[in-house]
């Protein structure tokens, strides 16, 4: 053990132990000050879910007094163990707004707990009692066992709304609700570590044991034995065999010697079989006014290769529904209400597909005033802002269309300067290169600035889209010296960003998901080997070896012939003193 | 907990005291100075050196052990004697030979390692706290920031109950705005913050707003990446220019609340003479 | 014998192929046509123009060849710039020693007369043996430059030459008495009274230098130019001559040139020291070898004072050129030259620690060794550290930014002006204790005379380094200021430490003798390794100066639109000093290898057996070792 | 095996000047090429122009060499950034197109306080920048902190009128600036920051008449 870890230890016991007679002197009120300073601003102060920060969240903050919780050991329905609360806590839930307070101390994460309890009269009840169900060591993985679990999933309803391949796009996605009315959105099974309840295999066996309380998600307890349950675990893991993302900074060019053509999605997605594929998180644009606090998308994956005369860009992404009609545009303005997450009640839509803040008629005291928390229990089931199936029912004439966009500089930057990463600026402009997925023809724009967006005229960039069980996949295509934009050379790096709209959220303009400057390089041709200059630094270092051996050896034996007959040493011979 | 530095600075004393101790000849003292002097800049810093430098100074390091080693007939022969006695006496051949297999082989390792260095991102420096200009004009109202001090920052005193007003507007505004990048315990660990580089600023620890005045934090939040200078490389900052979003007030609020929720004070401002 | 001469003869000529094969191998591997910009709308860019040039030349040459005006001409294989760039390197390199040579010469003749001791006699001799060569060398490669540029950059050349026509004929007036000096002072060595023979070298020196400043008033119009219309028209050549960078240029050619002419001498006592047969000779050349290094390093230490000064006029004729030179694309060869700088000094102290070894009783002083060695090394580090750091990305990340939060107080003036100092002060100490080896003050305020000369150090130490750690706190224009006093206290102390320890060491009794010639024959590699590095340095600096300009043969003034406009990577400009600096060593060998001949008896036939007898005798004895 | 002194001489150089080429090399390697012209037609629309005014700047015009944007500390030359604000109120009675078009034709007219003379005349060799570029430019430098107004139609008083005698150092300076007219006019010499340190050095043959 580390002393570092000795000393970590030593204070958390300290802590403890001063901190446990200090929670004993609070009086008992429903929650606790450290609850009020850490946890009231989302799950309200009266612990209702209802604080300053839930309208603009999703998935909306537990609320504490239904006595529900997704994350138990215990039987479905039933309330969760203390261990439950506290691990909640510590770890957060991953990919939503529920930190991870790792930095607390256990005595005040025990707090912590207490306070949460005390808000639902169900944990005073002894009747309520939780009692954990036993969550066995996982058995080993098998594909056996993952190809007999995908004939579970699929006959016990699960594509329904996780999708035929598991990326969370079951026909009923859209709609699904949680027992508050609010919008809650399916697992993409396909990415574990957004699993709020962990990604591992125990955690996957737990959640279908003990289902997710509150929520469309059920417990398997019943209707599946054990093993279909680990079954059902190991197809899910078999989906993808990532346990984290592995977010990448870098997507690597790779050089082809085959033409890049665009007739045919699956045969032009071959190409790029080879091609290392970077995966970069999509986060909501939330810097300028169109806010998108909760995009679709929560990442990309790229895949580019280059020829001797053009590039091509393979860009997936999963998407609960595609949205091929209406339109799309980088520019098309987002009315100023939308931005904001406080919302009062709405009359009424006007169109079909609501987001989930979307079409909201704004509080009259705009960005000024402090909007008083919506307190109200109208408020909260109205998230959607409309009546009920619309979203269902919108599907097919959606207003706005999916759309993706790849933005480069529009010259490559000499020094560190890049233009801003928001459609850039008047500085230094950017290139985009957008593709509505209603139409699916590529269009150039440049940019400088949001405000300041224009269509290109010209050819230059084609693309081709395609969308199979959840996925976009959409393959750019241009000449490495374009009419316009960046000239694409062996070895260079260039920086590049993506943008992804989903209508279905009425993404447009700058309502979306985005990424930051990312990079992107050309591979070099061929990679030189290592061989030869290894060879070469062995004899040459060899050879300066023996040499000096050799030498020493020679002056040794030399010495030791000299030795008895002439001193050869410096300090013997009589030199005459010049002055 | 004493930081890695020093316990290397310690271990490299500890060396040359044992090798003091020890009578160390000139040939290991040389040895263990030089690759002292290695492990000191590799290691010695808690902010590692660049390999350029590294190498500079190791040059440096070696003509001036050269230097030291030559300068006197004494010192060459104690220096040299383990090498001669290395390569002729019949006893150390294991050695010999271990040694002759074992600098090819490094050097073969090293030209390997120079060729698969890991693809990089190429990354640029920038200024974490760049100077602000002197002035700045917020919805349509100059404020020079060498003067400005927070509206609401003297009603602490005076009028406490309004204070907490502004504390909670302060704190509604960072809930539904700042806490997406910021994270919910000001430690630059929201729920984007994974998306974005330059990470968001943790504002729990004391290294940022204990050593800023609030008007450096009035020019941040009103401003965002968009108004910084180029040496601050605002292309890359998510930070949105928050004119656009909120009133001066709420800026001021949130201003309070981000002092208020991590128990520091703003930076006094120098009184000059 | 003769067997001997042919295999030195054919030495030389594979060493030059060699040469000429290294230099044609990086030239090849790094010489090509720039790349350039497209052409422009409103106007061809230089190079475009110089194609189109080239190809309409090319067409009229085929059609009938009249007579036509060129602006350039091509040399083959390595092009016009490297050519001249050679032609002008080597030239410099042995006017230099040239006019270097006789300075000290002079002097040392000088102390010989005056302490009527013959050994300074013969020194200055021996010096003067190397003139007579190099001094045709010189004249060689100043034609070649001159034709050089008169065939390859005519229009230029005609330019210079419609400015500077006056100073011509003084320029080749001064140059034949140069001669007639310069001849009469060597074979007049000793035939004359020393009186008139010391005449003599004085109108050597100042003729010599004469021809400098003119040869200077070109070469400095070329980077300042003064004395002309805004169109390049002259209007007072006497203008022209005095141009901005024009004295500056003179005073550091002086200083240099002695410093690179001592070093020269030097090297040649090293290589005569381990050719020596006899311990006389040993001495003699260990002597000669340490005369020519003191002048050497005496000179060096103003050295950077007047590059100050240079510095200085070149921001002062135009903050552009003295921005590019220190930020542009020249910084980084600053560092390099401090590579260069820190090896001198490094090497300086070494040969003194070394020359201890030649004195018996100079043990005491070994201890103190390992201390100075910690002393220049640290300094030498912090000088070469560079400002901006090439680091990788996974570096810039780790650091926070290009700046190392420690090593970025290395980086600034502050620092490298502290550390030049503090190199400067441990160098005079070295001499210092060298002196001192062997001997033992007699007077009787010995004690307190030590302690004056430490106080003295210490103060000087302590001013130095506080101001160079005050630098950081204070504004720039005040910082600036800071240097004069450091530099001003570290003169005193060298001044003055000097005068207390003449007086201390007046009438001392010697504890050990100093004894030529014993002195460990790695010292002699050193001298060596020093005025290769000198030579090096000088060629480097050398093209600072001259590329300074970039793309402007007169700057400002005429438009270098020739396909070497662009300003090289500073990889091949040091390849280049280098084919220079290895051509300059592999013919100042063949001057050094003719000087030697004038030693040696007229031919006559020989027996074998004799040839025999004398090969052990010229196995070097210091190689032995 | 006794290795020839001359040889270990020779070895000796060789490798000396071997390291030195080395430690060439490993600086970082970079050709400068004489600056790129820049096309500029007449009819280029504000935003463009600016564009190729920043690329002027980097470029032909040596800006950058002295010049930073968005830099604080103790600087040589003035910092651009936001330079527009303070042009509009820097010389009274000219506006920021009038004092940029001064600031670049005739640097020595005005210095900002606080610093030392030093700028070139810019449409003068050795930067010689043409009438359009400099137009340009002044369209880049009112982009920070303010916006182009300038056209290439614009016309600087200090513009030579078309006839391309531009080069004789005659020109008119716009209504007095502040150090007055004859200040400004010795500005157009070769040398013009050193004018008063060696007078008789940038020699004007065609000296103008003061204003």
């Amino acid at each position: 053990m580390s002393p570092r870890k000795i000393c970590v230890l030593l204070a958390s016991t300290l802590s403890v132990a001063l901190a446990a007679p200090a929670a004993a002197q609070t009086p008992k009120v429903p929650g606790s000050p450290l609850y009020q300073k850490l946890c009231s601003q989302c799950h309200g102060e009266k612990g209702d879910g209802l604080g300053l920060a839930a309208p603009r969240l999703l998935p909306r903050p537990r609320d504490f007094t239904a006595g529900k919780f997704k994350i138990r050991h215990t039987p479905s329905g039933a309330l969760p163990t203390d261990e439950d609360l506290e691990h909640v806590i510590r770890e957060g839930m991953p990919y939503t707004s529920m930190p991870a307070w790792k930095h607390l101390s256990d005595g005040q994460i025990k707090e912590l707990v207490a306070a949460v309890k005390s808000f639902s009269p169900d944990f005073a009840n002894p009747e309520k009692k939780p009692k954990p169900v036993a969550i066995p060591k996982a058995p080993a993985f098998s594909q056996e066992s993952a190809k007999k679990g995908k004939e579970v999933y699929a006959r016990i309803g699960c594509p329904a709304c996780h999708g035929q391949l598991g990326r969370g796009d079951g026909t009923s996605a859209l709609t699904l609700k949680d027992d508050w009315d609010h919008p809650i959105r399916p697992a993409d099974l396909t990415k574990r570590w957004t699993f709020r309840g962990g990604p591992t295999r125990e955690d996957i066996y737990r959640t279908f044991t003990t289902g997710v309380n509150g929520t469309p998600m059920p417990s398997f307890a019943e209707s599946l034995s054990a093993a279909e349950r680990w079954q059902l675990v190991d197809y899910i893991v078999s989906l993808d065999p990532r346990d984290e993302p592995g977010y990448a900074e870098l997507v690597q060019v790779q050089w082809t010697t085959d033409e890049i053509a665009l007739d045919d999605l699956a045969k032009a997605k071959k190409l790029f079989a080879s091609a290392r594929p970077a995966y970069f998180p999509v986060i909501g644009q939330i810097t300028e006014p169109g806010r998108a606090f909760h995009p679709s998308a929560n990442g990309v994956t790229v895949r580019a290769v280059y020829s001797s005369s053009e590039i091509g860009f393979l860009v997936t992404w999963h998407d609960m529904r595609a949205d091929t009609t209406g339109h799309n545009a980088p520019d098309l303005a987002v009315p100023p209400e939308e931005d904001q997450g406080d919302v009062t009640p709405a009359a009424s839509s006007n169109k079909g597909g609501g987001g989930v803040f979307g079409e909201e008629e704004e509080t009259p005291s705009g960005p000024s005033a402090p909007a008083a928390p919506a307190n109200t229990a109208s408020s909260a089931d109205n998230v959607f802002g409309e009546e009920e199936g619309a979203t269902a029912t919108a599907a097919p004439g959606a207003e706005f269309s999916d759309a993706v966009a790849i933005q480069l500089p529009n010259q490559l930057p000499s020094g560190p300067r890049k233009p801003y990463f928001i459609f850039g600026d008047a500085q230094s402009p950017v290139d985009l290169w957008f593709v509505d997925l209603a139409k699916k023809v590529a269009t150039r724009y440049s940019g400088a600035g949001s405000k300041s967006l224009s269509v290109v005229e010209g050819e230059d960039v084609t693309a081709i889209a395609g969308y199979d069980n959840g996925e976009w996949s959409v393959i750019f295509k241009r000449a490495l010296r374009g009419s316009g934009g960046v000239t694409f050379t062996e070895g260079q790096y260039v920086p590049i960003a993506f943008s992804l709209w989903d209508g279905a959220q009425r993404e447009r303009g700058n309502k979306r998901g985005l990424t930051r400057w990312m990079y992107l390089y050309t591979m070099p041709k061929e990679t030189p080997s290592a061989l030869w200059p290894m060879l070469r630094a062995v004899l040459a270092v060899l050879a300066v070896e023996i040499l000096l051996i050799v030498w020493v050896r020679r002056r040794h034996a030399l010495k030791s012939q000299d030795r008895p007959s002439q001193g050869t040493e410096p300090q013997d011979r009589k030199v005459p003193v010049h002055v | 907990m004493m930081p890695i530095v020093w316990w290397v600075a310690l271990l490299l004393l500890a060396v040359q005291f044992a090798l003091w101790k020890l009578r160390a000849g000139t040939f290991l003292w040389t040895l263990a100075s030089w690759f002292s002097i290695y492990l000191f800049l590799h290691f010695g810093f808690t902010v590692p050196v660049p390999q350029s430098v590294i190498s500079l100074y190791l040059g440096i390091t070696t003509l001036a052990t050269v230097a030291y080693v030559t300068s006197d007939r004494e010192r060459l022969r104690n220096f040299t004697a383990p090498l001669v006695r290395l390569c002729i006496e019949p006893g150390r051949r294991p050695v010999l030979y271990g040694v002759a297999v074992l600098l090819p082989a490094l050097a073969a390792f090293g030209t390997w390692r120079s060729m698969n260095v890991p693809l990089e991102a190429p990354a640029f420096g920038r200024t974490i706290h760049p100077a602000p200009p002197d002035s700045i004009t917020v919805h349509d109202k100059p404020f020079n920031l060498i003067t400005l001090e927070n509206p609401y920052r003297k009603l602490e005193k005076s009028d406490p109950a309004a204070f907490a007003r502004h504390l909670a507007n302060g704190k509604r505004v960072f809930y539904q705005n700042c806490v997406y990048c910021h994270g919910d315990a000001m430690r630059g660990d929201g729920m984007y913050a994974h998306g974005l580089n330059p990470i968001p600023t943790n504002f729990a620890e004391g290294g940022t707003l204990a050593l800023l005045q609030e008007s450096f934090l009035f020019w941040r939040v009103s401003k965002g990446g968009p108004g910084l200078p180029e040496e601050g490389g605002p292309w890359d900052t998510a930070m949105p220019a928050w004119e656009s979003f909120l009133t001066e007030d709420e800026m001021w609020d949130v201003i309070l609340f981000l002092y208020d929720y991590t128990d520091q004070r703003p930076r006094a401002r120098e009184v000059k003479e | 014998m003769m067997k001997k001469g042919l295999a030195a003869f054919l030495a030389a000529l594979l060493g030059f192929a060699v040469i000429v094969g290294i230099a044609t191998f990086l030239l090849r591997r790094e010489y090509h046509a720039p790349y350039r910009a497209p052409a422009a709308v409103t106007q061809e860019t230089p190079r475009a123009q110089g194609i189109a040039d080239e190809k309409a030349e090319v067409e009229k040459r085929d059609k009938e060849k009249p007579y036509q005006e060129v602006e350039y001409r091509q040399f083959p294989k390595i092009g016009s710039r490297v050519a001249v760039w050679i032609a002008a390197q080597l030239h410099l390199l042995f006017a230099a020693f040239v006019l270097a040579v006789p300075l000290f010469a002079l002097a040392i003749e000088f102390i010989g007369y005056r302490t009527k001791d013959r050994r300074y006699d013969r020194l200055a001799h021996e010096f003067t043996k190397l003139l007579s060569v190099s001094f045709s060398l010189t004249a060689t490669f100043g034609a070649m430059l001159t034709f050089g540029l008169i065939i390859l950059y005519p229009k230029f050349t005609t330019y210079l030459v419609s400015v500077f026509s006056p100073t011509f004929l003084p320029y080749v007036g001064l140059f034949f008495f140069e001669a007639f000096f310069l001849y009469t002072y060597y074979y007049g060595w000793g035939k004359f009274s020393p009186r008139v023979h010391l005449a003599l070298g004085l109108g050597l020196n100042v003729v010599g230098t004469g021809i400098m400043l003119i040869a200077n008033a070109w070469l400095t119009f070329m980077t300042s130019p003064s004395g002309i219309s805004e169109k390049g028209a002259l209007i007072s050549t006497w203008d022209a001559v005095r141009n901005y960078t024009w004295m500056p240029i003179n005073v550091h050619r002086i200083i240099a040139n002695v410093a690179f002419g001592g070093s020269v001498a030097a090297a040649y006592a090293a290589f005569k020291f381990l050719g020596a047969k006899t311990d006389e000779e040993r001495a003699h050349y260990d002597w000669m070898g340490y005369i020519g290094n003191f002048v050497a390093i005496c000179a060096f230490l103003p050295l950077p004072f007047a590059g100050y000064y240079l510095a200085k006029e070149i921001y002062a004729y135009s903050q552009t050129l003295g921005l590019t030179m220190m930020g542009g694309a020249f910084s980084w060869l600053f560092i390099i030259q401090a590579v260069l700088i820190g090896n001198l000094f490094l090497a300086a102290n070494y040969y003194l620690w070394l020359g201890m070894g030649r004195i018996s009783g100079a043990e005491q002083f070994q201890k103190y060794i390992k201390y100075l060695l910690i002393l220049v090394a640290t300094c030498f580090a912090v000088w070469a550290t560079p400002r901006s750091i090439i680091s990788t990305v996974s570096e810039v990340r780790a650091m926070g930014g290009s700046a190392h939060p420690a090593l970025q107080f290395l980086g600034v003036m502050s620092a490298k002006n502290t550390a030049v100092n503090i190199l400067i002060l441990t160098t005079f100490l070295s001499f210092l204790l060298y002196r001192r080896s062997g001997k033992t003050p007699t007077v009787s305020w010995a004690k307190a005379g030590n302690r004056a000369q430490l106080a003295i150090f210490l103060v000087a130490a302590t001013i130095v380094i506080s101001l160079g750690i005050l630098g950081y706190f204070v504004e720039a224009r005040v910082r600036i200021g800071f240097s004069i006093p450091q530099v001003l206290s570290v003169l005193f102390t060298m001044v003055s430490v000097t005068v207390i320890d003449v007086f201390l060491y007046r009438n001392a009794t010697k504890t050990g003798e100093v004894r030529w010639g014993q002195i460990a024959p790695i010292s002699q590699y050193v001298l060596i390794f020093i005025a290769v590095t000198f030579t090096w340095l000088m060629g480097l600096m050398g093209y600072v100066r001259s590329g300074l300009r970039q793309h402007w043969h007169v700057y400002g003034v005429i438009r270098d639109t020739s396909v070497d406009a662009f300003t090289p990577t500073l990889g091949f400009a040091t390849r280049i000093v280098s084919v220079c600096v290895l051509l300059f060593f592999l013919l100042i060998s063949f001057v050094f290898w003719l000087a030697s001949l004038t030693g040696k008896k007229d031919w006559e036939p020989r027996p074998e057996k004799a040839a025999e007898t004398e090969r052990p005798g010229l196995e070097p004895v210091g190689a032995a070792e | 095996m006794k290795v020839p002194v001359s040889l270990r001489i020779a070895a000796l150089a060789v490798a000396t000047t071997g390291f030195y080429t080395y430690v060439g090399q490993l600086v970082p390697q970079k050709e400068v090429h004489p600056p790129a012209e820049v096309a500029i037609s007449k009819d280029m629309k504000p935003d463009e122009m600016a564009k190729v005014g920043r690329e002027i700047m980097e470029g032909k015009g040596l800006c950058f060499t002295c010049h930073t944007i968005g830099k604080k500390g103790p600087l040589r030359f003035p910092d651009l950034e936001g330079v527009d604000v303070r042009a509009k109120s820097r010389v009274p009675g000219f506006s920021d197109v009038d004092y940029f078009a001064q600031s670049i034709y005739q640097p020595s007219a005005f210095i900002v306080p606080g610093f030392n003379p030093g700028m070139p005349v810019i449409n003068k060799p050795p930067i010689g920048l043409t009438d359009d570029e400099i137009l340009a430019v002044i369209a880049y430098l009112q982009t920070l902190g303010g916006k182009t107004t300038v056209t290439m139609q614009t016309k600087l008083p200090y513009q030579a009128g078309g006839n391309g005698q531009a080069a004789a150092g005659t020109v008119a300076p716009p209504p007095a600036g502040p150090t007055g007219g004859p200040a400004a006019t010795t500005a157009a010499a070769p040398a013009p920051q050193n004018a008063g340190k060696k007078p008789e050095t940038p020699q004007n043959p065609n000296p103008s008449p003061p204003q």
